[in-house]
């Protein structure tokens, strides 16, 4: 080898110093045995604090480097030559934070994927390259004790989300979770959540609509309307509670609350409304009375009122 | 035997009775999926098949009306349901298109197994020991596994049948 | 094992026919060892030409099928037992064709995905699952020889299209090309192409566009337009013509060619046109002087010649 720098750690924290070493051999340096070395941090070119002769000819140079401001820089080791200037090493120096703790953790079981998905706030930027880990394992009550090897879900490039399959997963029972951040200088943990996959599944919205007017059927009352709804299919085994909301299409009236309502109703009949007028309806439910998370408000309905 | 159904905590019986609908409309369609697919729609069209390859029958006395026992029921529900895991494993390759739908039968049935067994603990009910697995039967073709696929699904269907009742019972306040 | 049907192949051509036998073994008949086996093929219920009781006390039934007219078909072999049909055992029969020769195999080198992209016609339906894999050798002149050996590019499911990456190919050597079917009834082979892959580069339409007005710039005589194009930059190393086409907006006027274009040209003057009149212009390039493929026609660029 021609030169070498060699560096405590390639990774410090920005703000701090770095003392690096450079030594040429001698069957390297065509000059004669006293050429200086000179040390290259960006654009800035000079010599080492010191220069000294090692026992087997080589020549060795010392720096401390100034404190460092970028996340990255390339530091060269090099030498004047029929006065060129030779680069006979280089290294990179990366300079950034240990990982803050990751926050925010949260995490929904979609029925359609079948898979626990969670999501965190990664935190601040800490410049340096960054691995992030969500980690899970089985457990019972609330997860203080840990009944198998811990879960690795490592997520897409970049991403601040990952998805546990089915496979992985105990629908009903305990499991603890957390992220996990890692760079060179440092591990970030999140707070551990503890969470039973079904409660915290999150239904697609009802379908709404207005049953078809048909013989069998009486016309809504003035100020009523005939409503019908369905739950989404995939979670017709979950009992559940839903909730509608109406409002009239009159400049800036506000959204009106019914519920909770039973899921499984053939028709239901919405009174107390202004005759003639136009509504919007909109509907969700959750699983109940075990835990879930509200489904998204199902898309509009527009209905209008019988004239009086 | 413990007393009224009571014993049983509320969340842990709405629980299992969502796990036995999940299960039930599991076997549904794999057992409509057999049907679609290998035109094997009639369980009773597979009886002497079924009798030769010695598909095992889960009893669940303890859990029918005439005899209900708490206790005794949900111990053979858990074994029953330990049955079935390991017999939903024996039918691994039935077919590519039906894997999907086996193996989630097989996570809820196993998920299910696995509730019922830990409430048990928490109730100090559970037994001493784990139940091992029974010898299986050997599926030696295709055909064989998707035969055995729609006899399982359909006495697993029964066997839900009468776990429902007696956890409806359970769960009356 | 309780009942086995047994089947020479269980793909044949669609319109033979396949005789099938069926063994019963002792131990699976709870019936007397008389009992009658049945054949079930799709709902055709009914016995096989002949049965015989074999050494091991296991009944045998063989039936010459009539000639088979579905691509899929259910044999099944059954028993009659407490007065359900028992089915024993079932075997899927498949009926199509060889796969055809695939045919119009073409190949286009792709300077974006530095691919070469070869697709086909993959031929009438065989009814039968059939893999095609395009195949291809590296070779000299005109592909008598073969180099080294064949590399396979199996294209997505469904796909009459295959890719093979750049670090697969010899840009400019000859390779011998051909897309291959099969199926359980045989093997199709198209004609074999030869072809150099540079020789088959299709190139990303040139940039048209008319120079902003500027001093230095003489306004552009009357019935002229100034033009401005660039060659697609991954394409600068090649040497390449071009071709302007334009068209006045004027009904149904058709197009003019003008070419061919020296593809380094910064300024061009398109003269003998209609005054103050809009036109449409396109243009595109090809590989020239060596060999290649003619670019997409690049998209219009619309200019109104000056008043007289």
């Amino acid at each position: 080898e021609c030169g070498h720098i060699s560096l405590p750690a390639s990774t410090v924290r920005l703000g701090d110093s770095i003392t690096a070493s450079c030594t040429i051999s001698p069957n390297c340096s065509h000059l004669g045995s006293e050429a200086q070395i000179l040390w290259k941090l960006g654009t800035e070119l000079g010599p080492g604090e010191r220069q000294r002769r090692l026992a087997d000819g080589s020549q060795e140079s010392t720096i401390t480097l100034p404190p460092l401001q970028h996340p990255r820089a390339l530091l060269s080791c090099c030498l004047r030559w029929e006065n060129t200037l030779q680069i006979l090493d280089q290294a990179e120096l990366w300079a950034g934070y240990p990982p803050a703790a990751p926050h925010n953790l949260s995490c929904l079981m979609n029925l359609t994927t079948n898979s626990l998905i969670c999501q965190w706030e990664p935190g601040p930027n800490n410049h340096l390259p960054t691995n992030f880990t969500l980690k899970s394992f089985k457990s019972r009550g609330n997860c203080q004790t840990q009944e198998d090897s811990v879960l690795n879900c490592v997520p897409q490039d970049g991403e601040s989300r990952c998805s546990i399959p089915r496979k992985h997963l105990q629908l009903y029972q305990s499991m603890g979770i957390w992220v996990q951040a890692e760079n060179a200088l440092g591990t970030g943990k999140s707070p551990q959540l503890c969470l039973v996959p079904m409660d915290v599944v999150k239904l697609e919205p009802p379908t709404l609509w207005a049953p078809a007017p048909s013989p069998e059927v009486a016309p809504p009352q003035p100020g009523c309307l005939l409503l019908h709804w369905e739950l989404w299919k995939p979670s017709l085994y979950i009992d559940q509670k839903c909730e509608l909301r109406h409002q009239p299409q009159l400049g800036e009236a506000s959204w009106t609350l019914v519920g909770p309502l039973l899921s499984q109703t053939l028709q239901y009949e919405l009174c107390g409304l202004l005759p003639s007028t136009a509504y919007t309806l909109q509907m969700r439910c959750i699983r109940w009375p075990l835990p879930g998370r509200w489904s998204n408000w199902s898309p509009s309905l527009i209905l209008t009122t019988a004239q009086q | 035997p413990l007393g009224p159904a009571s014993s049983l905590p509320q969340s842990f019986l709405l629980k299992c009775l969502e796990q036995v609908r999940k299960v039930q409309a599991d076997g549904a369609a794999l057992q409509e999926r057999l049907c679609t697919t290998h035109k094997l729609c009639h369980p009773e069209e597979l009886m002497l098949l079924g009798h030769a390859l010695g598909i095992p029958q889960p009893s669940l006395s303890s859990c029918s009306s005439q005899a209900l026992q708490l206790t005794g029921c949900l111990h053979q529900l858990h074994s029953g349901l330990f049955l079935y895991q390991g017999l939903l494993k024996a039918l691994a390759g039935i077919s590519p298109e039906l894997a999907p739908t086996l193996d989630v039968l097989q996570l809820d049935v196993t998920d299910f197994a696995i509730n019922i067994w830990q409430q048990m603990e928490d109730l100090g009910m559970a037994p001493a020991v784990q139940p091992t697995q029974a010898t299986m039967p050997t599926f030696t073709s295709a055909f064989q596994r998707r035969a055995g696929g729609t006899l399982v699904a359909s006495n697993l269907r029964s066997f839900l049948e009468v776990a429902h009742r007696a956890l409806r019972h359970f769960a009356k306040p």
